[in-house]
């Protein structure tokens, strides 16, 4: 069977429905069983700019937004403009005829003017509705999914309503079919039915899935939409979810909760983190386990709050003063975000420790499909040494009632692994303060009267000793392609999608060898195994985000190891494959060993 | 003491064979307070209050934030966290709801409190989380050997502000009453059992109490010490105060001079708690600390559902 | 002549008036022209705990504390329990014989046990001038000097009070004379007088030196001596001293304060940095220069608010979201820090972007003399391409008054340096405004309805290369000592002067060779210069306070380069030349490659 | 339209032969808010009240956090300055006092002011630093696209509270009151004219002006609306509300209901400003900006000698 693989690409102004029409179609396309991605270029601003929807979608897996489109439908005349003359050969361009001109389109491109007024009659919104028609037929997939939508979409305004919209439906699609020539491919229809998510609903299901009882969050972009799914769903999981009056606030009752018990989370963007990353050494020193997100967007400051970067690694390298044991992990897609919440829980769990996530808006943002029985909501559960007041903790209330003033409990005792028994406020006969300065095992201040430099040096080293055993409990990347390769790329992050296409097309298209490499946990690090694969490649290029390189330095830091090339894209949009594929192509030929992609597309 | 003042131990006592007594609160460290630092009072007084509010170790966590006041969980036998600077409050409303059976106190400095955890004061207030909230407020940064504090008077000198403080001081009563406090109180270390009454009035109060005590710095406060207000402050409820009086309370809270009143200022009883108003906490499943962690298969099915 | 070198402990608890007695003897020893050294072990605690000055003077320059004492004071029981046990042979401890008892001393310790009641009468508070007039006939200085400053601390309490504590003086120091063998040497006596300051003198000094007109603070340890210096000069020197709610406070009026046109400075320590990171962010993306010294002590958390601890590096580093230029210092010493500050606030003036010192508690509590002519309060003054309403700036008001709706100037124009003329608010003609969202030449916004993934890239690169010619501004690292040596000690920031004495000694005492490289740019890093002088190195050992080796590995993200051992402390505790002349020697008999000294005094 | 609000031009006119008009303050972008947000009308009455006070663009700085709101220094023609969320304030104090000639207004939104802006807002209020504060109060976050704000009303459904607001508002008026602002006002957008006076009042009052604006959010907030509004607000000063009373002005403060109070509910002269208060701005050097950096000999040698 030939692979079937297509693009829409839907533009106009934020406000137009843009993210709702093409939710429609990924939804109708997830149904049919293709496997769908879709990316949202948008500005921040709430109505007018240009946005720009790509959706892609393929009978094989898709895990970014490819390279071109094959369906254009311009809202105004400025996506016309911007668009029309990047539309691949063979594509097709529907749009509003008595609203709309086109311009010079390129060679092979079809225009498919559509008399709105015709069809639409006097309901102005609804040509939104009859571009979907005429999509789907030129597609050649029936109407009756997106009528079925419609249908329901318009439930609530009665019948009449619903039968006019249906059929405007009905007419786009007529129409299309009496006028335009439909496309060479048609979108096949497979068995199973998709599921169709974005990073954030995956990241807020990860957390629902591990048992997260306490989210709290201040809204930030583009780190929102967790919060939204958290209170969308709060009274059905029994989750207290929390809107706070600040970032610092949430990490503090993120906190205070983790250290009553529940597993409890947050997320926000690189600005909101700053805010929370005093209380992240916080969490170190207590040893609290938390976990918090930050889905990173184009910085410094304010930056680009809509467009996305991976500027934030060194961020969270940093962040809170001092040294103390954190995790970071970059999950690589979206169902790896749903993956890693739970893992990383258990983790934070067992090492008493915070653990942070890494998205960016192109993950948490875009939507993806997957296969609803990868969605596995009953993950293992470890919660390590802990000691709840109703003995559901794995570590049970072993310690007996000892009286009030038990002093035979040390919550922070001085253990080979690092990792002491850690009881909830509540318990009977476990009686601690958990103390931001230094302390001793018994949880007494050693900053005061009692500072003690050996003590201190014993607790610094307990805490640290914690991270050891982390390592060898995550999986060590795995070089992707063929063993011997002229290039290896290696990525990290939301840029795993992208860089695998870009392998591919390099073996298809330039007759390139390449192999790839995804790092995902960032704190720990497998030095050894990455200096390993790193040190017996040919040519490494590190493909990232950003404009400094953050991922490439810290790679040097852990391993000595430097990159013979790098690709880096800073303008606030995702790479696209051909962005990769020619870089190498240049790098390969000598002309630099930092490319930096233009994004072609004006959005 | 007026009787009005006057708390009825009506919570849980401890399940344990123990016999509660007072030294039952005392903690493993004796406090490293300067001699006669307004602050052993409130210790004291809170020790007492647990006490006869018959309430166990274990039920109850004292949550600091920074400052020599903020040492003040390490120095009393219950749960204890001793959080960042200014955080203590939202720290607490974390743990409240991790598990609202726990009796939450938070307690700290007016630096903490309303200097760098103003925000976090701010919104507690209005939000009605049933904790109590102890300020040991002694005009002046403590720990960090004498600067001017939020509640330092206007003109007075301090390492920081060695010709005189310029800036207007925060009025905590005033301004807890407006934020939407449902229980507001003032006391002085130097007055023990009317801080006692103030601390069970506050613990039991099913909402926000903020007690905001008088408790003197012996060493950096040269201004507001116990013999400045030894002759002034005058209890409340030896005035026959109301405090359902919004306005007269406001007045009360303003004074600050020749005569300064103590008590309670102002205490509703129908605002309901964020606890109250949470349908999450209500359906029985108990602290939401204790419940399993797994969803029902159900609930899973109908997650992937809305996917599709 | 011979060197004379020699320390004094004074030891016991927080309000004993341990500090300012310690400050009496250094004046005594600087007036004479010593040069001393001062470091005071203490707790978060306003009372009681254990304390402990060490006053290390010497004919030579001193830059650490040294290894030992040759005088002690203990002044309760406790310091004379922890101290007498490590005292030196030859030495001498002075205490009160009615109130301590010696216990089992060293060989060759003589106690001078004093008959404080006898001495001082009903005057207890006095023991300690009574000790320090027996402490100087030790040395053989003459009592005048501490006469004189006893006279003026007690001339508010009249003629009597002078005359008895004069008298105290006097006859502590002729009981010693009658009763003890004096010290081996005299503390000798040079021309010309040291003055005596702190770090945090040093750095509030070198802010009024470079101009500072806003200082903002909040207080915390160990950086509120800046605030205090500000604030007991703001009057005479006409700078604006705030004392602000926060640490976010603190940072964005400093920002609002250089924005307008003034030299705007603050201080802090860990805890206040991680707050104030997200508005470093913001002095980036507005091109504000500020200044902000970070004074780190123990973390993390709160930690040990009273302790010393490099281990703020990477927080730096890191400090906000996204990718932004921002200078970053480590000076080595108290005269470096006077120094460094007039030329980070030219660098950040000419560059537009904040700048970051990295002081600890070693160097901003510890006392130092320097000599006076080295205070040069005139540095030179670089304000870049400045447009200030007066025409004060360098850059002029050049722009002639172009109208309300002047469109001819742009604040963030795209110049080849970077660099865009900077007009402050309230100049005529050259209104725009200052965004942290992503913005274009002129100001405007282009994170909204102008995105434009162009400009966005055009602006960041405009705002990297600025940072390409910071490095030519500012000096390489040189090596010290031997160009060829059997070791090189790398170290950054405060253990400068400790490492040189580390130096000294291995040549002296164990007969190795070994040079050193303290590295004070962090940021720019001049990688080529060090990756040069490291590679051609025999053996690289790097010393730093902390536990995770943070210089190390950032050193190694620079450069590649990873160093053959490291020397760390984390105990609280600064590092004393023995524990690194010590921890080489293992090294080099191949006992291990990460020595952790032990902190041998308890304080 | 009470005369008592009517302010008099008394500030520096341009120098510049420069005529000003209205469009003199146009900035150089059309506002991308949403066609009908009552941001708009805040904008205009900024630009109406700054011309009618002839105060040229360059004089003026008006700095805002972020938020669609605080969107607005990049459309009117004066310095300004589009800081960090919840931040303005800070920016604005300290560039008031880098240089305390020029006029600093700041703007945002209900939550970057009361929100995450809460803490400096609570102490800028004390300090009476003599800037304006005009916050686009709509009762949401309007660009993160719809959830609660600290000033949402108890019940509301937002993204963030699909179930309704559980939290009790905050009141900025009471609570600018007693937090010791001296100039309280609160506006609405479909008050042109009102509004405009309340600026110019706050503009010209010496001392920290608040001025609360109802500026509704068309796409995000359903509830409080211009149709809400409308018919509900009811300015002070047709009342013949006095504006030095403040209990009364407290009361009316409170009151949102049927009847919707607008207009200066507070107002005080008698409070010296900060800048008032420190001599360093008044040694006759004119703002600190402008000075020269050097210190003159004599003090470098006093500084020195203090070390020897
Ligand atoms: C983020 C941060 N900033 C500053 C400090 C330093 N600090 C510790 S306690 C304190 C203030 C103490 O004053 P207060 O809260 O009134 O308590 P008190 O000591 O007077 O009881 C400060 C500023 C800190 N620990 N953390
Ligand atoms: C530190 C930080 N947290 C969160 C955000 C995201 N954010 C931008 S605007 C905004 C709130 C907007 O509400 P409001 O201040 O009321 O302004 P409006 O848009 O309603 O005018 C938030 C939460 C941010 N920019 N920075
Ligand atoms: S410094 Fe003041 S507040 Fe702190 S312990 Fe001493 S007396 Fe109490
Ligand atoms: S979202 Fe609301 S506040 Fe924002 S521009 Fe639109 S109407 Fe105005
Ligand atoms: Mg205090
Ligand atoms: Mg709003």
């Amino acid at each position: 069977m030939a692979k079937v693989d297509f693009a829409v690409g839907i533009g106009g102004e934020n406000g137009q429905g843009i993210a709702s029409t093409g939710d429609i179609l990924a939804r109708i396309f997830a149904r049919r069983g293709l496997n769908v991605n879709a990316y949202n270029a948008y500005q921040s601003i709430i109505r007018g700019g240009h946005t720009f929807l790509s959706l892609r979608a393929s009978d094989q897996p898709v895990a970014n937004l490819g390279d071109g489109h094959d369906l254009l439908i311009p809202l105004n005349q400025d996506a016309m403009d911007r668009h029309l003359r990047l539309m691949r050969a063979d594509s097709r361009v529907v749009y509003d005829a008595d609203k709309l001109k086109p311009g010079q389109a390129a060679a092979g491109v079809e225009l498919c003017p559509m008399p709105m007024k015709q069809i639409c009659g006097a309901n102005k919104l609804a040509a939104n509705t009859a571009a979907l028609g005429a999509v789907l037929r030129l597609l050649g997939v029936e109407p009756e999914p997106l009528e079925a939508v419609v249908a329901r979409q318009f439930k609530k305004k009665g019948e009449a309503v619903v039968a006019e919209n249906v059929g405007i439906a009905r007419r786009g699609y007529e129409y299309a079919g009496q006028n335009f020539r439909p496309l060479s491919f048609r979108a096949p229809k497979l068995d199973r039915a998709q599921a169709v998510l974005t990073g954030n609903q995956a990241i807020a299901m990860g957390g629902a899935a591990a048992g997260v009882k306490f989210y709290a969050a201040y809204p930030m972009s583009p780190s929102t939409g967790v919060l939204m799914w958290m209170a969308a769903h709060a009274r059905q999981l029994g989750i207290m979810v929390r809107q706070v009056e600040d970032e610092i606030g949430v990490m503090n009752m993120v906190i205070g909760a983790a250290h009553g018990g529940c597993r409890a989370m947050c997320a926000t963007s690189g600005g909101g983190f700053a805010l929370m990353s005093e209380a992240v050494g916080m969490a170190g020193m207590i040893e609290a386990p938390v976990v918090c997100v930050d889905v990173q967007r184009a910085g410094p400051a304010t930056g680009v709050p809509t467009k996305t970067e991976q500027g934030d690694l060194w961020q969270l390298l940093g962040a809170g003063q001092g040294d103390f044991p954190k995790i970071i992990v970059a999950p690589a897609s979206q169902l790896d975000l749903f993956h890693t919440i739970p893992e990383l829980f258990n983790l934070v769990d067992e090492y008493q420790c915070p653990g942070l996530v890494l998205s960016d808006l192109l993950l948490s943002e875009g939507t993806c499909s997957v296969d609803p029985a990868d969605l596995d909501f009953k993950p293992a559960i470890r919660r390590g040494d802990l000691i709840l007041s109703n003995g559901n903790g794995s570590g049970g209330a072993s310690n007996p009632y000892g009286g009030y003033n038990d002093s035979t409990y040390l919550r922070y005792k001085n253990t080979p692994s690092g990792i002491s028994p850690r009881a909830v406020p509540g318990v009977p006969g476990h009686i601690y303060v958990a103390a931001t300065d230094e302390h001793d095992e018994d949880g007494t201040l050693i900053s005061d009267e009692f500072t003690n430099p050996a003590k201190r040096r014993m607790m610094v080293e307990k805490r640290g000793r914690k991270m050891r055993n982390v390592l060898c409990q995550v999986l060590p990347p795995r070089l992707f392609g063929p063993e011997k390769a002229t290039v290896t790329l290696v990525g990290w992050g939301s840029t795993q999608g992208v860089i695998r296409e870009a392998v591919e097309k390099l073996a298809t298209e330039g007759g390139i060898t390449a192999n790839h490499l995804q790092v995902k946990w960032m704190v720990p690090f497998h030095a050894e195994e990455i200096g390993r694969v790193l040190a017996s490649s040919q040519r490494v290029i590190i493909v990232e985000n950003n404009f400094s390189g953050q991922f490439a330095r810290y790679l040097r830091s852990e391993t000595g190891f430097s990159a013979h090339g790098h690709i880096r894209k800073y303008d606030g949009e995702p790479f696209m494959p051909h962005h990769i594929v020619n870089a190498v192509k240049e790098q390969l030929a000598g002309q630099t060993s930092l490319s930096v992609p233009r994004h072609e597309v004006l959005v | 003491m007026s009787t009005a003042l006057q708390v009825e131990p009506t919570i849980e006592t401890s399940k344990s064979g123990a016999q509660l007594v007072k030294d039952t609160y005392k903690g493993k460290v004796h406090p490293d307070w300067c001699p006669g630092c307004g602050d052993f009072s409130v210790l004291s007084a809170l020790q007492t209050a647990l006490l006869e509010l018959r309430l166990s170790p274990h039920q109850v966590v004292v949550i600091s934030g920074i400052g020599c006041s903020s040492n003040l969980p390490g120095f009393i036998n219950t749960y204890g966290m001793h959080t960042l600077h200014g955080r203590s409050l939202a720290v607490g409303v974390g743990l409240k709801l991790a598990n609202h059976e726990l009796k939450v106190i938070c307690v700290g400095g007016d630096g903490d409190g309303y200097g760098i955890g103003g925000n976090h004061f701010l919104h507690t207030l209005r939000r009605n989380v049933d904790l109590t909230y102890i300020v040991m407020d002694n005009q002046i940064y403590g720990l960090t050997t004498g600067q001017t504090s939020p509640t330092s008077v206007k003109g007075m000198k301090t390492k920081s502000t060695p010709h005189g403080n310029v800036e207007n001081p925060i009025n905590p009563i005033p301004l807890a009453m407006v934020g939407g406090a449902t229980y507001v109180a003032r006391g002085f270390s130097g007055k023990q059992k009317h801080l006692v009454e103030l601390f069970k009035g506050a613990i039991t109060h099913h909402g926000f109490a903020l007690v905001d005590v008088f408790s003197p710095c012996v060493t950096y406060n040269k201004d507001n010490t116990y013999q400045w207000f030894n002759p002034r402050v005058k209890p409340l409820e030896e005035q026959g105060h109301d405090p359902t009086d919004f306005h007269k309370a406001l007045d009360k809270g303003y004074q600050f001079g020749e005569e300064v009143p103590i008590g309670l200022f102002w205490k509703r009883n129908d605002l309901p708690t964020l606890e109250d108003l949470e349908p999450v906490l209500h359906d029985g499943g108990g602290p939401l600390a204790f419940r399993g962690l797994g969803i029902p298969g159900e609930q899973c099915r109908a997650l992937i559902q809305e996917l599709l």
